[in-house]
Parts: C-alpha cells; structure tokens; sequence
C-alpha cells in the first residue's frame, strides 16, 4: 500500500508536540522575524509513528535476512552497542564542555585508539574522519603534507588500482593529486610489471585496497609497499575490507602508511540507511605528525596516577612538540555516538572473537564460492578472502542479465550483492555474507542462488527481466529521475500527480 | 562469541565442503612473514554484563548536559527529543539497512530522504536540498567548492564570525584546491568588512547567522552586492531551531544555506554523529553541482509513484576522479532523526520552540546582563548571545564547572589568544527558571 | 515467508550469550543436579534478531494502522511511557527493598491513586489486581466480605446484564456467587422492568459495564444504583468502557460501589499481544475498608514535610485501623511498570487533555456511526458513545456472514473490529476507533468499509469467503486445532509435518 | 494534545457530518446531575521535557538495584537482561498487537506462544504449557483451583515453605469457593510434615524448591505417596533460573509446575508486570482444566502451517460462568521477554548462567558463614540462602540500606512474628566479588 508523503497528510496547523506557552515578550531578533508562512506540515504522534512504522515496512534490512552486499560489510549491528551510546554519560555531553567534565569520553577516545593501534600494527590514529572517504581525505592530506613539509613538490602522481572504490580516485584529486590507474592481472591482483612501470619519481604514493575489491589477498603487498616506499612514495590503504583480517594480519606489518577503518563495516555500528559512519585512520611514522587537529593529549603520569586529558584544538597549543597538523577536518572530535558502539563491539569480541570474525568471514565467503561456482562462474580462480566475485558469463546468452539475476533475487526474499563492481570484471556480482551469517543461512541462500541460476539457464528469462514482483514497488525508472529530476514535493507537483 | 552463529562442527563440515584442512588454509595468499602467529595483545572477549559495566564506568567518569545547569552552545545545542524519535530511528528496518541503492526493497529510506530534502527546502527557503552531509562544518566547505565550480571563480571570502570550526573545515578541504579562502576579522557587529572584501573575482561570500556570537544578519544587502558582482553568497547557520522565528537565508537572497541540523532530532554525542544541511535555489547548473546524495521522485513499471537516489553521475561511485566530492556515506539515520523530529514538531511546533528558546535566551541575558562587570554585547541574538566578563571566560568556565554549573563557551577556546574576556552563552527550552537563578548565583559567585 | 519454528532452527549447543566460564567448583544441590538432556535450542544473537523481527511482521498492530476492536480500547501507545517505564529507579527496583530505598516508588503509586480518584470521585483504590479481570475480582471480593462482615449471609444472587463481558459472569462464580442475568430492552439498555422483577433480598449486587458493551450509556444509572442499594446490593461497574467518559462523569457520581480501571485501555499501556494488563480498583467508603493487602500507609504529618510511606503487608500490622482486608490477591504489589505508564500518560494529559480524550473517543465514533449507518445497519437508535454498533442485517441475504466481512477488511488493510459481541445483537459488529485516530484516517476508513459493504450486497460473496488473501495465512482452521490440540513443538510432530 | 490528531476545523467538520451542534450534544444520555461542569481537579496537560522531569525526579528518589551491592530475591530476582530481548518486545508490531484473535494477521504473536509454551513445558519436565499467568502467585493459586477439579477433591495441603504470597494469593481464590487449603509449619528442613498431611481426600500438595528459604526438596518421594493417595503433585519454583542446574519437577513426579518466570526476560519492576508459569503433563482431562490461553498448530485453507489460540471453550469469553477462571489478559509482552531470552540463552547458556549462580552464591554463602554468629541453614540451595543473625535481620536489613547495601530480605517481613532472626540473601551472576566483599564487610560492621 503507498503511503502517502506527510505533506499530503498534515498541515501547518498539526503538531505532534505540547509545548508550555510562549510568554509573548519582546523579541530581540534585530528586526528578523520570519513572519511569512513556512509551509512545514506537522503529524499528531500517533500518525508520525505510523507514517514511519509503516515506510519502514518497505525496507529490507539485516535484521530480516542476508544482505550480502560486497565491499560493505553487511554485519549484525548488536543492540548492545545502542543501548551503550545511549547512556546519558556519551549521549549527553557536549563537545565543548570543560575538559575535567569529559574525562570518561576522552578515556573512550584514548582505548578505542589502543585498540585500533593493536589491530593494525600501526603508531598513530586520527579520530575526527566522519566516514570512510573522509578516512581517505585525511591519509592522502597527511601523505600531503609530508610531501610539503619534505619539499617533495614533484610528486602529485598517485596510482589507483582499476578496480578500486570510486571514493579513492576521488579523494586524490581532493587533495590536489593526479590518478594513474593501474591495471588488474588475469588472476584479479595488481598485474606487477604495469605497476613498476608506473613508478617514477613523480610518484607521491599509491591507493590499494588489500584484500582488493575482488575479494582476494594481494600476495605481492609488502613488495608493493616496497617499490613504493622505495621510489619515495606512500602506501594507503583502503581498510574497507579490514574484517576479512582483522585479529590475522596487521597492515602495519605489510608497510600500509595510511589506512582508514570503518566502524560502520568492520565494527558494526549500523548503515542506517546511508549513514553516519566514522572512519579513524591509522598513520605511520611518517605520516603521525600531520595528523589534523584536533588532537587528544594524555598525560599519564600524574601525580593523581591517573591519565589527565585535554583536547588541543589548535597549532598553538602544540608548541614544541614535533607536530603539524594539515589543519582540521570538521567542527568538534569525531563521532563519538559511534566510538562508543564500536568499542563496545571489539570488547564484546575481544582479541580471541575478532580473529574469529576473519575467520568465519572468509569461511562464509569460501562456502558460497564453493556452493556456487559449479553453477555460477568464478571471476578468478582459488580461494577468496571475505566475499565471492562471480561475472556473469554463466548468463551468456540467457537474455538474463546482471541486473535482472539481482532483481530476482529480490522476490527470493534476499537483497542483491554488489554488482558491476569492481568494474575489472563483467557483470560483475560480488557477495559478501560476512561471519554473523549461520551455516544454515548460506546453505539456503547456496539453494536459491542455484536454483535461479538454473532457471536463468532453462531460459526463465520474462521471470528475471519482470523482477521484482514481491517488493513494494516493481523496478523504478531511474532514467526519468534524473532526466527530470524531482528532488521535493511541491503543492504544484502534487496537484499534476 | 554471541554474534557468531557457527558452532565448531558447522565450521568443520563447511571446511570440508570447500575442500581444505583448517582455516589456515584460507589465508596462504598473506605472505607468512604478516601472518600472526597468536592473538593481538588485547583482551579476551566478554559476555555483555562485563562489557556494559564497563563502559558505565566510563560514562559515569562525564558530566552529562541533563544532570546539571548547562548553557553550552557554540554549535552544538540541547533540545529535548521527544521519545518517539528514538524508537523509531532504532527500527530495524532503517537501522539495519544500507544506502538505498535498491530502490524497490528501500522505498522506507528513499521517501523518508525526499521528504527530508523538502523540510530542508522549505526551513531554508531554498528550491533543493541534498539528503544530508557529515555535519554542518564539512557542509559549509563543501558549499565553498561547489560556488567555485558553479562560478568558475577561486576566491572565497568568509566572515571572521562564521564558526571557526567551519572556517577551519573549509580551509582544509580547499587547501590543495585552487580556491582560496580569505577570512574577515571576527567581531560582535555587521556585515561591513565583509561586503567591502566582495569583488568581481569573488565565487562566494560566506556569512553566518545566527554568528558565533550569537548575532543576527539581514543578508539582504550583502546578497544584493554579491550578486552585483557575480558572487554567490552562502548562508551558514549551526541552530536550526532559529529558523522557525528568524528569516530564512533563502528569503533574504542566500544562494546556498548550509548548517549543522543537530538540534532536531539528534543529541549531543560528545560532537557527533551530527547531520550537515545542505540546500541552494535551483538556477543555473547548481543541483548538476551539488555534492551529496539526491533522492528524487520517479515511478515503477506499473507507473506506481516511487523514490530513487538520482543525478549519481556527480558522485565518486560513478564519476570517480571527476566527482564533485568524495563523499560516500551521509548521515543517514541523523537525517531520518531529523526529520521525524520536525514532522512531529510542524511549522506550528517549530514555531513555539523557537520562540521559547528566544524567550529563556531574553531572560538570561537580562539576568546575566544585570551583574556588575557584565555585559551583553549582542544589539540582536536568537537563544545564545555574548557577554564582556570582568576576568578571563576560560577561568571562569573552569570554576563554574567546578561548582556544578556548564557556563558555556570562552570564545578564546575557537579563538586561540583572543578574546579571553568573551564568554559564549546559550539558553533552550531545556533549561528551567531554576537553572537560570543557579547560573545568575553561581557566575556573581566566581566574578 | 513461512518462518521456522526455533527448534527446527538452532541445536542445544547454539547460544546467544556469552558467560565467564564457571570455576568448577563443588555444588550444594542435596544430590539434585540436573544431569539429562533438557531440549532446549539456543540461537546465537543475529539468528535471534531475525527470527523474532521476522514474526513480529506477520502481526497487525495500532502503530501499522487502524485497530477497531470494540471495547478493547486500541489507543496509541506513547513511546514516553516505554521510556520512563525503564528508568532504572522504576524498572531496577526490587519489591522487597526496605521502605527507606523505594520512597519514589511508593510515590509513584501514591500520585497514580490521587489520579485515579480524582478521575472517578472514588475515596479509596487497590493498586494491586493485576488485569481487568483480577480487578473485577477484588471489587467482587470486597462486596463479599463487605456482605460477610455484615452477617447477610443470604446474598449470593448477583445480577448481570446479558451483553456483559464473560469476565464479568466467571468472576462473580469466583467468589462464590451465582448469577442472574438481566435482558437488554429493545433499545440496548437494561431492561429496567425485568431488573425491578429480579430484585430481592438475596440480591448482592450488579456488575454492569457503563458505557456499556453496546457502546450506549446506561441513562437510568442512577436510578439502578438507587435500586440495588435500595435492596441491600452492591453496584460493581467494569470499567472496561470508562475511555468514553473520562473527565466527563465520575463512576463516583452515579452510586458506584467499585469499578477496576483497565490501565491498557483508557491509560494507553501497550496491550503486548496479550498482556501485561494493571486493573487497579476504586472502592466506595463501603467497600474500601476490605480492599485486599498490601496496603500503602502513609505518613503525611512528620517533622521532615515530607510523606513518609511503607507498604503494610499483613493484617497484624493494621491493629487499630479499622480495616478488614479481605487477603492478598498476589505476590508483593501490583504492576509497577504499568503505573508508570499510566501516570505518565495522566500527566501528558493533565485533566483538560483527559477529557478531551472523552470528547475525541465518542466524537470519533459517531462519526463512523454517521458515516456508516446508511449502508451497514446501526443495532440500536441514537448517537453511541465511544463504539458504533452494527448488526448483520444488511448482510442478510449476501451470504455473507459477519466473520466474512470481519476477514474482508483485513485484505483491505485493516484490523477487523469486535465480532459477535455483545452477544446480545445478532451478528455484532462493534467499531471502537479511539480518540488516536484522524479525522483523515476515519475518512478512509469509512470509505473502505462502505465499499465493502457495497460489495456484499452487489454479491461478491466469493471474496468475502476466501478473505483474507492479502495477509501472511489465509484463514485457519481453529476446529481442527480445538479437536487435536498440538500445543507444543515435539521432535515427532515434526517428522510428522 | 500531541496524541489527538483533531484540530478544532475537524473537529467542526465531523460534528456538522453527525449532525449535532456541539460535543455535548453527544453526552446528553448522561444524567444531567452527573455531568460534570469543568475539569476535574488536577494539573492541566504537559509538554514531554516536564513529564519526564516529573517521572525521573521521583525515580531518583529510589535506589536502584544496579548502583549498590545487591543481594534481594525471595521471589524475585536480579539477572541480566540481554539488550536484545528489550529491543525486540518494543518492536511496534509486538507492543501494540492486541490479543491474537485474528490469527490471520496475528501469527507473529501466535508462533511466539507456541515456541514459549514448548519452552516452558521442556523446562519444567512436563507434556504441556499455557501462553503464561499474571505471575507465579497467581498460578500456584489457578494451579490448585485446577488439581480440585481434576480429582473432584476439595482440600489441597500446602508446605509452609511455599512462597508466602503464593499460599495467600492460593487462599484468597480458595476464599469463597469449595477448596479448603491447610498449610503446614515453615522450617528449614524436609517434606516429612507435608508428607504426612496427605490423606485419600487430598487434592494436591503443593510444595517449592528450591523453597523460600532456598532449601532444594527431591520430589520423588512425596509424589509417589501423593499419587498412591490419589492426589496430584503442584511444584512452584519462583527461580526460574534453577531449572537449569536443578532437576526438572516434571522429571521429579510433579503433575502442574507453576512458577515465576521473572529471572528470564523480565526487570525486577518493583514487583510487576512479571510472567507466571503454568505447566502440567497431559494426562486425564488436564488440558481442558486448565486456566488461561493456549496456542495450538493448525493448518491454513492452503495447508500452510499456522498458529491459533485454541480450547477457548475453556475460558471466560465463551464459556462465561463456567469457564476455568476468569483470566482475560495474560502476561504477553512478558512472555515473549521470556522467551525471546530463553532462545538467546539455549540449553547451554541456561545451565552455564544457572552454574555461575550457584557458584556465586556458594562463595557469598562461605564468606557470610564465616562471619563470627552468622549461620548458614542450608543443607542444599541454588543461589538463595537463609542466615540466622545473632541480631533481628529487619534492623540488620536497614542499617545495611543505610551504608548503600542490600543485603537481603528478613524473613519476618514474609512470615510476620516469626524467624525475627532469619535473612534471605541472594546471590546471582549479576554480583561480583567486590560486591560480596562490600557485603561481608558491611555485615560485620552492623552485627
């Protein structure tokens, strides 16, 4: 049933609120007073929770099943994590609060960076990164910064794998870099000879994910981090695909100078339908001292034998130490809501569970790659890490295409997996089942992805191009969306509907 | 561990099915040398008891906003969320869901963002808005991009009394850019040194209001001569709240309005996750140039009324290096916060809260203002103004603090080595006549 | 989607928890260690979030739309309640913690009662009764040892009205009446002559539910208070209906003798699929001195200002007090967690709020009563208070039958109303909207249903029979499950599915 | 009123649509006598901030069991509540569902009951369960009420260990019907009294373990006597938690267990909303005496497997005065609490929760047993024990309060006049061991 926008529903006059009245005094608004009607309309509470209940109804989410989207890491989210977030101590504190009145907040930022640091190998974290691209901006404005400071002003090439996230060639470009991309060998890794081809002493570093958007281990890493580290450049990381390692191997031992972490991936804290996510970057030695601001200061020894902390929020504060921040990435610190869910998560897991995630992450993903290669085609041979790339030359001549294979799976009951990336594969169709999935789970999902695959084969073709019939809505026409593009509701656009 | 469902004999039959002896196997392509022999140097797992007294204790280590007299502001804010807001962003369904890349299956999302871009549109009294960015600071450098792009001009000017966390923001994001930022000096006053920074090379002019000190701006004039002069101008504002009682930049002739959307719906979080607005009239190539996600209306094969994201040929995922900004993730579930507060609220609850905030903020400012040595510097202010205090704001922050009282901001805290005298001070509905007579006593008290 | 029954999905080693291991250290069972195997699956967290999120979509709920259930008083439920309920102070509180440590607590039900009586012009409640029907016990009980107390021996004979609740009939056995029913008159109301005819010395009292079940006011309540005492009766009034008059009459005001309150109805508790209910009981100056124990004392003179309160949990501790309490009803003292909810809810209201709740409820209804009558057929004349009643007359002849309709509307959206209830009309259908409903929602509604109607009567009886198909399971076969009651999952009956 | 959708145009609207003038109008069956003239006297409507303010400043008034050492039970009991199950039971289509009469769309309650029924009957060692009680006391009260019409006898012989509530809220539905209930002496110690109060008229004997002083009883012997006297056997447990570690009643004899199920699911909540227990094996007529409702399988008009409330001819709503009692409303939210729990934990994690509970109360009762004239009367216990004080433990009780410690119940406050020396301590896996160091310190200290 379509529910209809709330501005088809409420009017200015609704409200879902009771507020004691104004006293009606003077107002002090230098002659600003918007007098002019908003147009906002407002829900009585009971309307509101259903006009929400029932959209949300129109989602699918990990709570109902597999959601084995590629590359994002489809976790379980705990609701441990949420009930913690929510204590008044995290939840209700200001960013700007004297430092003695923070104490326990700092604490939480100073062991989240203990763990980080383990898990990674790595000296240095900056907390402020908003998300995984700003993760990005911060690794590649360090990597920067100590170009400048170096006075390495030639360099401002930086390779990119063809087959990596579209938020890396971006986000060079962001700080003032230029892309080389570099091409994928037959067994979907970096192809090495392309590689040292590239290298030069234009080279400011490289951006690589490991293991790489194809789901698979990049064996040549530390020879990579080498010949970069040896023509005078850089190595980020991409730690999109952290939870296939993470607790096995630390990229600070594969010689990483940079690399973001996603909380929201790797330490379940939730997508929540696009968001907020947070994206801590571990630096190197060469990069620590160009951390942005604004920085935590400890000082542990004390005579009250407890750590005392402060925020320092400027350069100016930082005198004498060997530090130059590349400058601030936003207002405040970070996003503390998800530090506290993601440290809740790793002390859940602990050492021993973390490593237990890799390993039944990678398990899963080789179960489904077995299960399924005999019927779906295998993008490159062995074993993979985390997620299962398949292409779609087992659709060959079906009439079935990538796209339609996903859409079936809708009326399946499942969400599609990544597709069409990475874009070194045809059709590409990458699953990721990750370690909260059961094996009973997969054995049923294996089940249904042979059986469609079979159908696609018998030629059921008028059955994937039709899908999805059981969702809300049948496909939508996102052509017309962006050759016409309606970006809000206007009582005009409501009357032509 | 709870969150793993497989018990030892599950993972044998699965290793058997894949064909290898143990889960070593799996992991040959890491070179030996990075494999870890034993556990990282952390702690065990631990059953939730454990976990949550832990973090407790550290939680009880912090003064939380509700548990005293709390004035602190400076672009963050305490507003009471009502209950339903919270329960419903804890839905699974839009809790545990991802970017609504499939439309069909996340029509929850999808409609809830077009029905955020349209209150973001018309608080603002802008034509678009996106759905949603990091925060209001990655925002408001975003806003300064975007005008360079749109103007093919490189030179910003912003004012000294946008927040400086924002100003700082821009700074960064522009720093390897060719666009250059220029900063007016901050003060509590107009617009004047600003206007006259404006010329025929200038992309945009940034202007706050409320500003950091809480003082209002007519941006009529200053739109009029940007636009004289081929600038856009970007309104920035970091209290939502002030838009059900003060002018829209949009109505005052801003091009783009950029602010942080805490205040509905969404707590203060130590800083974040917060929830950036982003919205700008829709003239020239501007929506082609924004950056962030766009949900857009459409329909599905039976002609049924549907929402997809839209216009994804500006982003990184499809246009990679030529994207108007790496931006990825938004601030999905700060958006849907934000916008069943303000379906709750309406235009008429908007209304009254704004005037309550303003009210209490009246209040204070006459009782604070009353103290010998105090003074209210702001000629005009929403719910937070400036005070002249008679010794250094930090110190007596610090001794508030110690006396159980969150004074607000030293404007010497965003302005390292000025202004120590200048005291931030703001005032919601959250804060009861007794708070007031706690704050008025304890300030006299420290002074 | 059909969802497995947990035993068919998880095995006894699977868990959700994590625990320390025990030490292993020597029990003190008496030799009593439970050593074979219990049976019991665990699932680990994730399998659990999806198993149960799953079935929870399978239900209908007030938050998914309208739930007409006549007398069932389906109101918003406000997430405040959910949130102060949960306040450590109320919800970490043990029953048995000294006086000294639950000042709150006692408090809370200090100031629920001070609404409580307020709202009805009682003098005295019992907190205690734990749901409708425990509160209809306490009132009966306390006009049984009233009766006791005053040697009248003879009156076991309690009149009911023949649309009452069953609760009503079994809770009068209960306490070791019998019962005598009262027919309606042709209008819906106690039939005042038969009621007169039954009257006698015998007499203990009346349960009578105002509004009552046809959802009209009883206008002779006054004189049936009058008469019944007149006669040496007690008049009990279930208060499933007070929703309908709250703020607008005081059962106190028309000769009440106790009435239970159903906190999930009028007080907007969430009705959980079932329960927990609260039925806290006003009891006149007759009857209170009987209420059951405990007994919250309070000591509102003493030096400190402030009211001190202990709950007496024993008849020896009332030496003095002129009380009779006719015995516990259960262990410690009633549903906390539903009194603050109740309260809560109160005090959002305030008493403006309350009645206007009144005013919503019966305006509400009247308008589905005006909507609807000229299509559907209105069981008695007049305008109704808070539930429109309807009979099957204008089914007569379709073929289809009250049940048929009911699963009708569920393919259109909606919650079916009260069927066949009060049994008193034939073929009853009893609308309750509640005042949480919008004009704009009624309006669909009323079209929805009068759509049906139309079909009905335009012969589409086919639809109405295989109704519902537009709902998880089609209609089920409840003879079948009465005749060979499976009332649990066993390993056999599984093979045997 | 945030909850009333209506603004006054409506409300016109729909009274011109009814055809009256005014509200009023509408109340005119009312006596005009009874009408009341203005509002009833109590405080007028509040916005959330000052409700909450309200409600959490009385809450504080409380100490909660989480913020001290705490070692309360009898009846009652402190376990941790995975996160989990508090947010599933709050899931919209959970909390307002009514009672599943349209099983159509009603099947997520319905399975729900069907899987805690299967539960509980496993637990308890029996064939059957109900959808659950108000609370264990009630049960033990339906229980009986169910034995005397099984066996058509009318007198049923309850230990003096029982609960105390339990045998009150017992003889309170007994009150008026034919059930005459006769209780034997409490004590620390055997059946042998309640052994021998079973004669060839007997109903049922009632007895708990582990009982309210924490003593655990075997049943096999009482049960095999009981059933030769022709006289049936209600176990009462109030410690869920024991089922794991201790032998099942079921297994022991029993015919009905009835129970708390609190310890599983549920908060303390001050004493309620709680859920009672209700299990019996399926023998002669017992499932068509049973109180309360019962969900059964059955099959859709397709066939498909499905869920109904089922043998309602038992209960009040079509059976009226002849029902087997008057219950209406169950324990559902509380149920489902129970059961949503009960799956996180498995076999293996009930019987390590209920292990660590032992163990933890093993050391509390060492380290108080060896406090100079403290006690320990247990022979056998789970994780509750009774000390005998060489001072009343009603005063011990409160001096403990005083210092910030809980430390259990006197057992006069249960059995007035009697055992003035007797304190029952509990001790879960909620309690660590600077808890029961503060315990025995704080213990010495006041004695």
């Amino acid at each position: 049933q379509a529910e209809p926008l709330i501005f088809e529903r409420g009017g200015v006059e609704n409200t879902g609120v009771d507020f004691p009245a104004p006293k009606g005094s003077k107002t002090r608004l230098g002659g600003l007073e918007r007098t002019a009607p908003i147009g906002l309309p407002g829900l009585s509470e009971p309307e509101t929770m259903r006009h929400y209940v029932r959209l949300s109804r129109k989602n699918y989410a990990i709570d109902l099943g597999l959601y084995p989207l590629g590359s994002c890491t489809m976790k379980h989210n705990p609701r441990l994590n949420e009930k913690v977030a929510r204590m008044p101590g995290f939840a209700d504190v200001h960013p700007l609060q004297p430092a003695s009145t923070v104490q326990g907040a700092y604490e939480v930022m100073d062991v989240l960076a203990h763990w980080l640091l383990k898990l990674t190998g790595m000296p240095a974290v900056a907390l402020s990164p908003k998300a995984g691209a700003h993760g990005e901006f911060c690794g590649m404005m360090a990597i920067r910064a100590r170009l400048d400071a170096d006075g390495e002003t030639g360099r401002r090439r930086v390779l990119v794998p063809e087959s990596a996230h579209g938020t890396n060639p971006a986000t060079a470009v962001q700080c003032g870099f230029t892309v080389d991309e570099i091409p994928a060998d037959a067994g979907g890794r970096v192809d090495m000879a392309a590689l040292k081809a590239k290298l030069g002493d234009d080279v400011a570093g490289i951006m690589l994910t490991n293991p790489n958007t194809c789901g698979l281990f990049e064996r040549d890493i530390r020879e990579i981090a080498d010949l970069i580290h040896g023509c005078g450049g850089y190595f980020y990381c991409d730690g999109a695909n952290f939870n296939a390692i993470v607790g096995r191997v630390r990229p600070g031992d594969l010689g990483v100078d940079a690399m973001h972490i996603n909380l929201h991936k790797t330490f379940s804290t939730p997508h929540g339908g696009g968001g907020p996510g947070a994206g801590p970057t571990v630096l190197s030695e060469a990069l620590a001292p160009f951390a942005p601001l604004p920085l935590l200061m400890i000082d542990r020894d004390n005579p009250k034998g407890m750590a005392i902390m402060h925020m320092a929020e400027h350069e100016s504060e930082l005198d004498g130490k060997d530090l130059h921040p590349f400058g601030r990435m936003a207002a405040f610190h970070g996003q503390m809501g998800m530090f506290t869910r993601a440290l809740t998560y790793m002390m859940s897991h602990g050492s021993d569970g973390l490593k237990q995630v890799a390993d039944d992450a990678v398990l899963n993903a080789n179960y489904i790659l077995a299960g399924l290669k005999g019927v779906m085609t295998q993008a490159f041979e062995g074993h993979c890490m985390h997620e299962a790339l398949f292409d779609d030359r087992f659709l060959k001549g079906t009439g079935v295409t990538t796209l339609d294979f996903a859409k079936a799976m809708i009326d399946e009951g499942y969400h599609p997996m990544t597709m069409y990336f990475p874009l070194v594969v045809h059709g590409a169709m990458l699953i990721e089942p990750t370690e909260t999935e059961s094996k009973g789970g997969l054995d049923r999902f294996i089940e249904v992805m042979e059986s469609l695959a079979l159908a696609a084969k018998a030629g059921e073709t008028a059955r994937f191009q039709a899908a999805p019939v059981h969702a809300p809505l049948k496909r939508l026409d996102e052509t017309r969306a962006a050759r016409q593009p309606v970006l809000r509701w206007t009582p005009a656009a409501d009357a032509a509907e | 561990m709870r969150y793993l469902p497989h018990i030892d004999s599950d993972r044998k039959a699965m290793l058997e099915a894949i064909g290898v002896a143990s889960i070593d196997d799996l992991f040959t392509d890491v070179p030996e040398a990075a494999r870890l022999k034993g556990l990282v140097d952390l702690p065990l797992k631990q059953g939730e008891l454990a976990v949550e007294r832990a973090m407790s204790a550290m939680a009880s280590k912090n003064i939380s906003a509700g548990s005293v007299p709390f004035f602190v502001g400076a672009g963050a804010y305490r507003h009471h969320i009502p209950a339903t807001v919270d329960h419903l962003i804890q839905r699974s369904e839009f809790l545990t869901a991802y970017t609504p890349y499939q439309p069909e299956i996340s029509q929850g999302t999808l409609q809830t963002l077009f029905e955020f871009q349209t209150q973001v549109a018309l608080l603002t009294g802008m034509d678009v808005a996106n759905a949603s960015m990091y925060d209001g600071s990655t925002a408001c450098a975003e806003a300064v991009m975007m005008a360079a792009r749109v103007t093919k001009r490189d030179k910003a000017v912003m004012a000294g009394t946008v927040h400086p966390h924002y100003v700082e923001a821009s700074k960064t994001l522009a720093k390897y850019s060719d666009v250059e930022i220029a900063v007016t000096q901050p003060s509590v006053g107009g617009l004047d040194e600003l206007i006259a920074a404006i010329d025929e090379t200038t992309a945009c002019v940034v202007v706050q209001t409320p500003d950091i000190f809480g003082q209002l701006h007519d941006l009529r004039a200053i739109s009029e001569i940007a636009h004289a002069k081929g600038a856009l101008v970007i309104a920035v504002f970091t209290e939502t709240v002030s838009l059900g009682l003060v002018e829209a930049p949009g109505d005052m002739g801003a091009d783009i309005a950029v602010g942080e959307g805490q205040s509905i719906g969404v707590g203060l979080n130590f800083g974040g996750p917060y929830v950036g607005l982003f919205a700008c009239k829709n003239e020239r190539n501007f929506i082609r140039q924004m950056p962030g996600r766009l949900a857009g209306e459409t329909v599905d094969a039976d002609g049924r009324r549907g929402y997809v994201l839209t216009l994804s040929t500006r982003e990184q995922h499809i246009r990679r290096e030529k994207a108007t900004s790496n931006i990825c993730t938004n601030a999905g579930l700060c958006s849907l916060a934000f916008t069943i507060h303000m379906t709750l609220l309406g235009e008429a609850g908007l209304r009254t809260l704004a005037r309550l905030n303003h009210e209490t903020a009246c209040e204070l400012a006459d009782r604070l203002g009353s103290i010998e040595g105090v003074e209210v510097l702001n000629s005009s202010f929403f719910n937070e103004f400036t005070l002249r205090l008679p010794k250094p704001a930090a110190e007596v922050v610090d001794e508030l603090a110690r006396i159980g009282v969150l004074g607000g901001v030293p404007a010497s805290r965003l302005y390292p080595g000025q202004f120590e005298d200048l005291l931030l001070v703001t005032a919601t509905e959250t804060n009861t006549e007794s708070d007031m007579i706690v704050f008025e006593k304890a300030l006299r008290g420290v002074l």
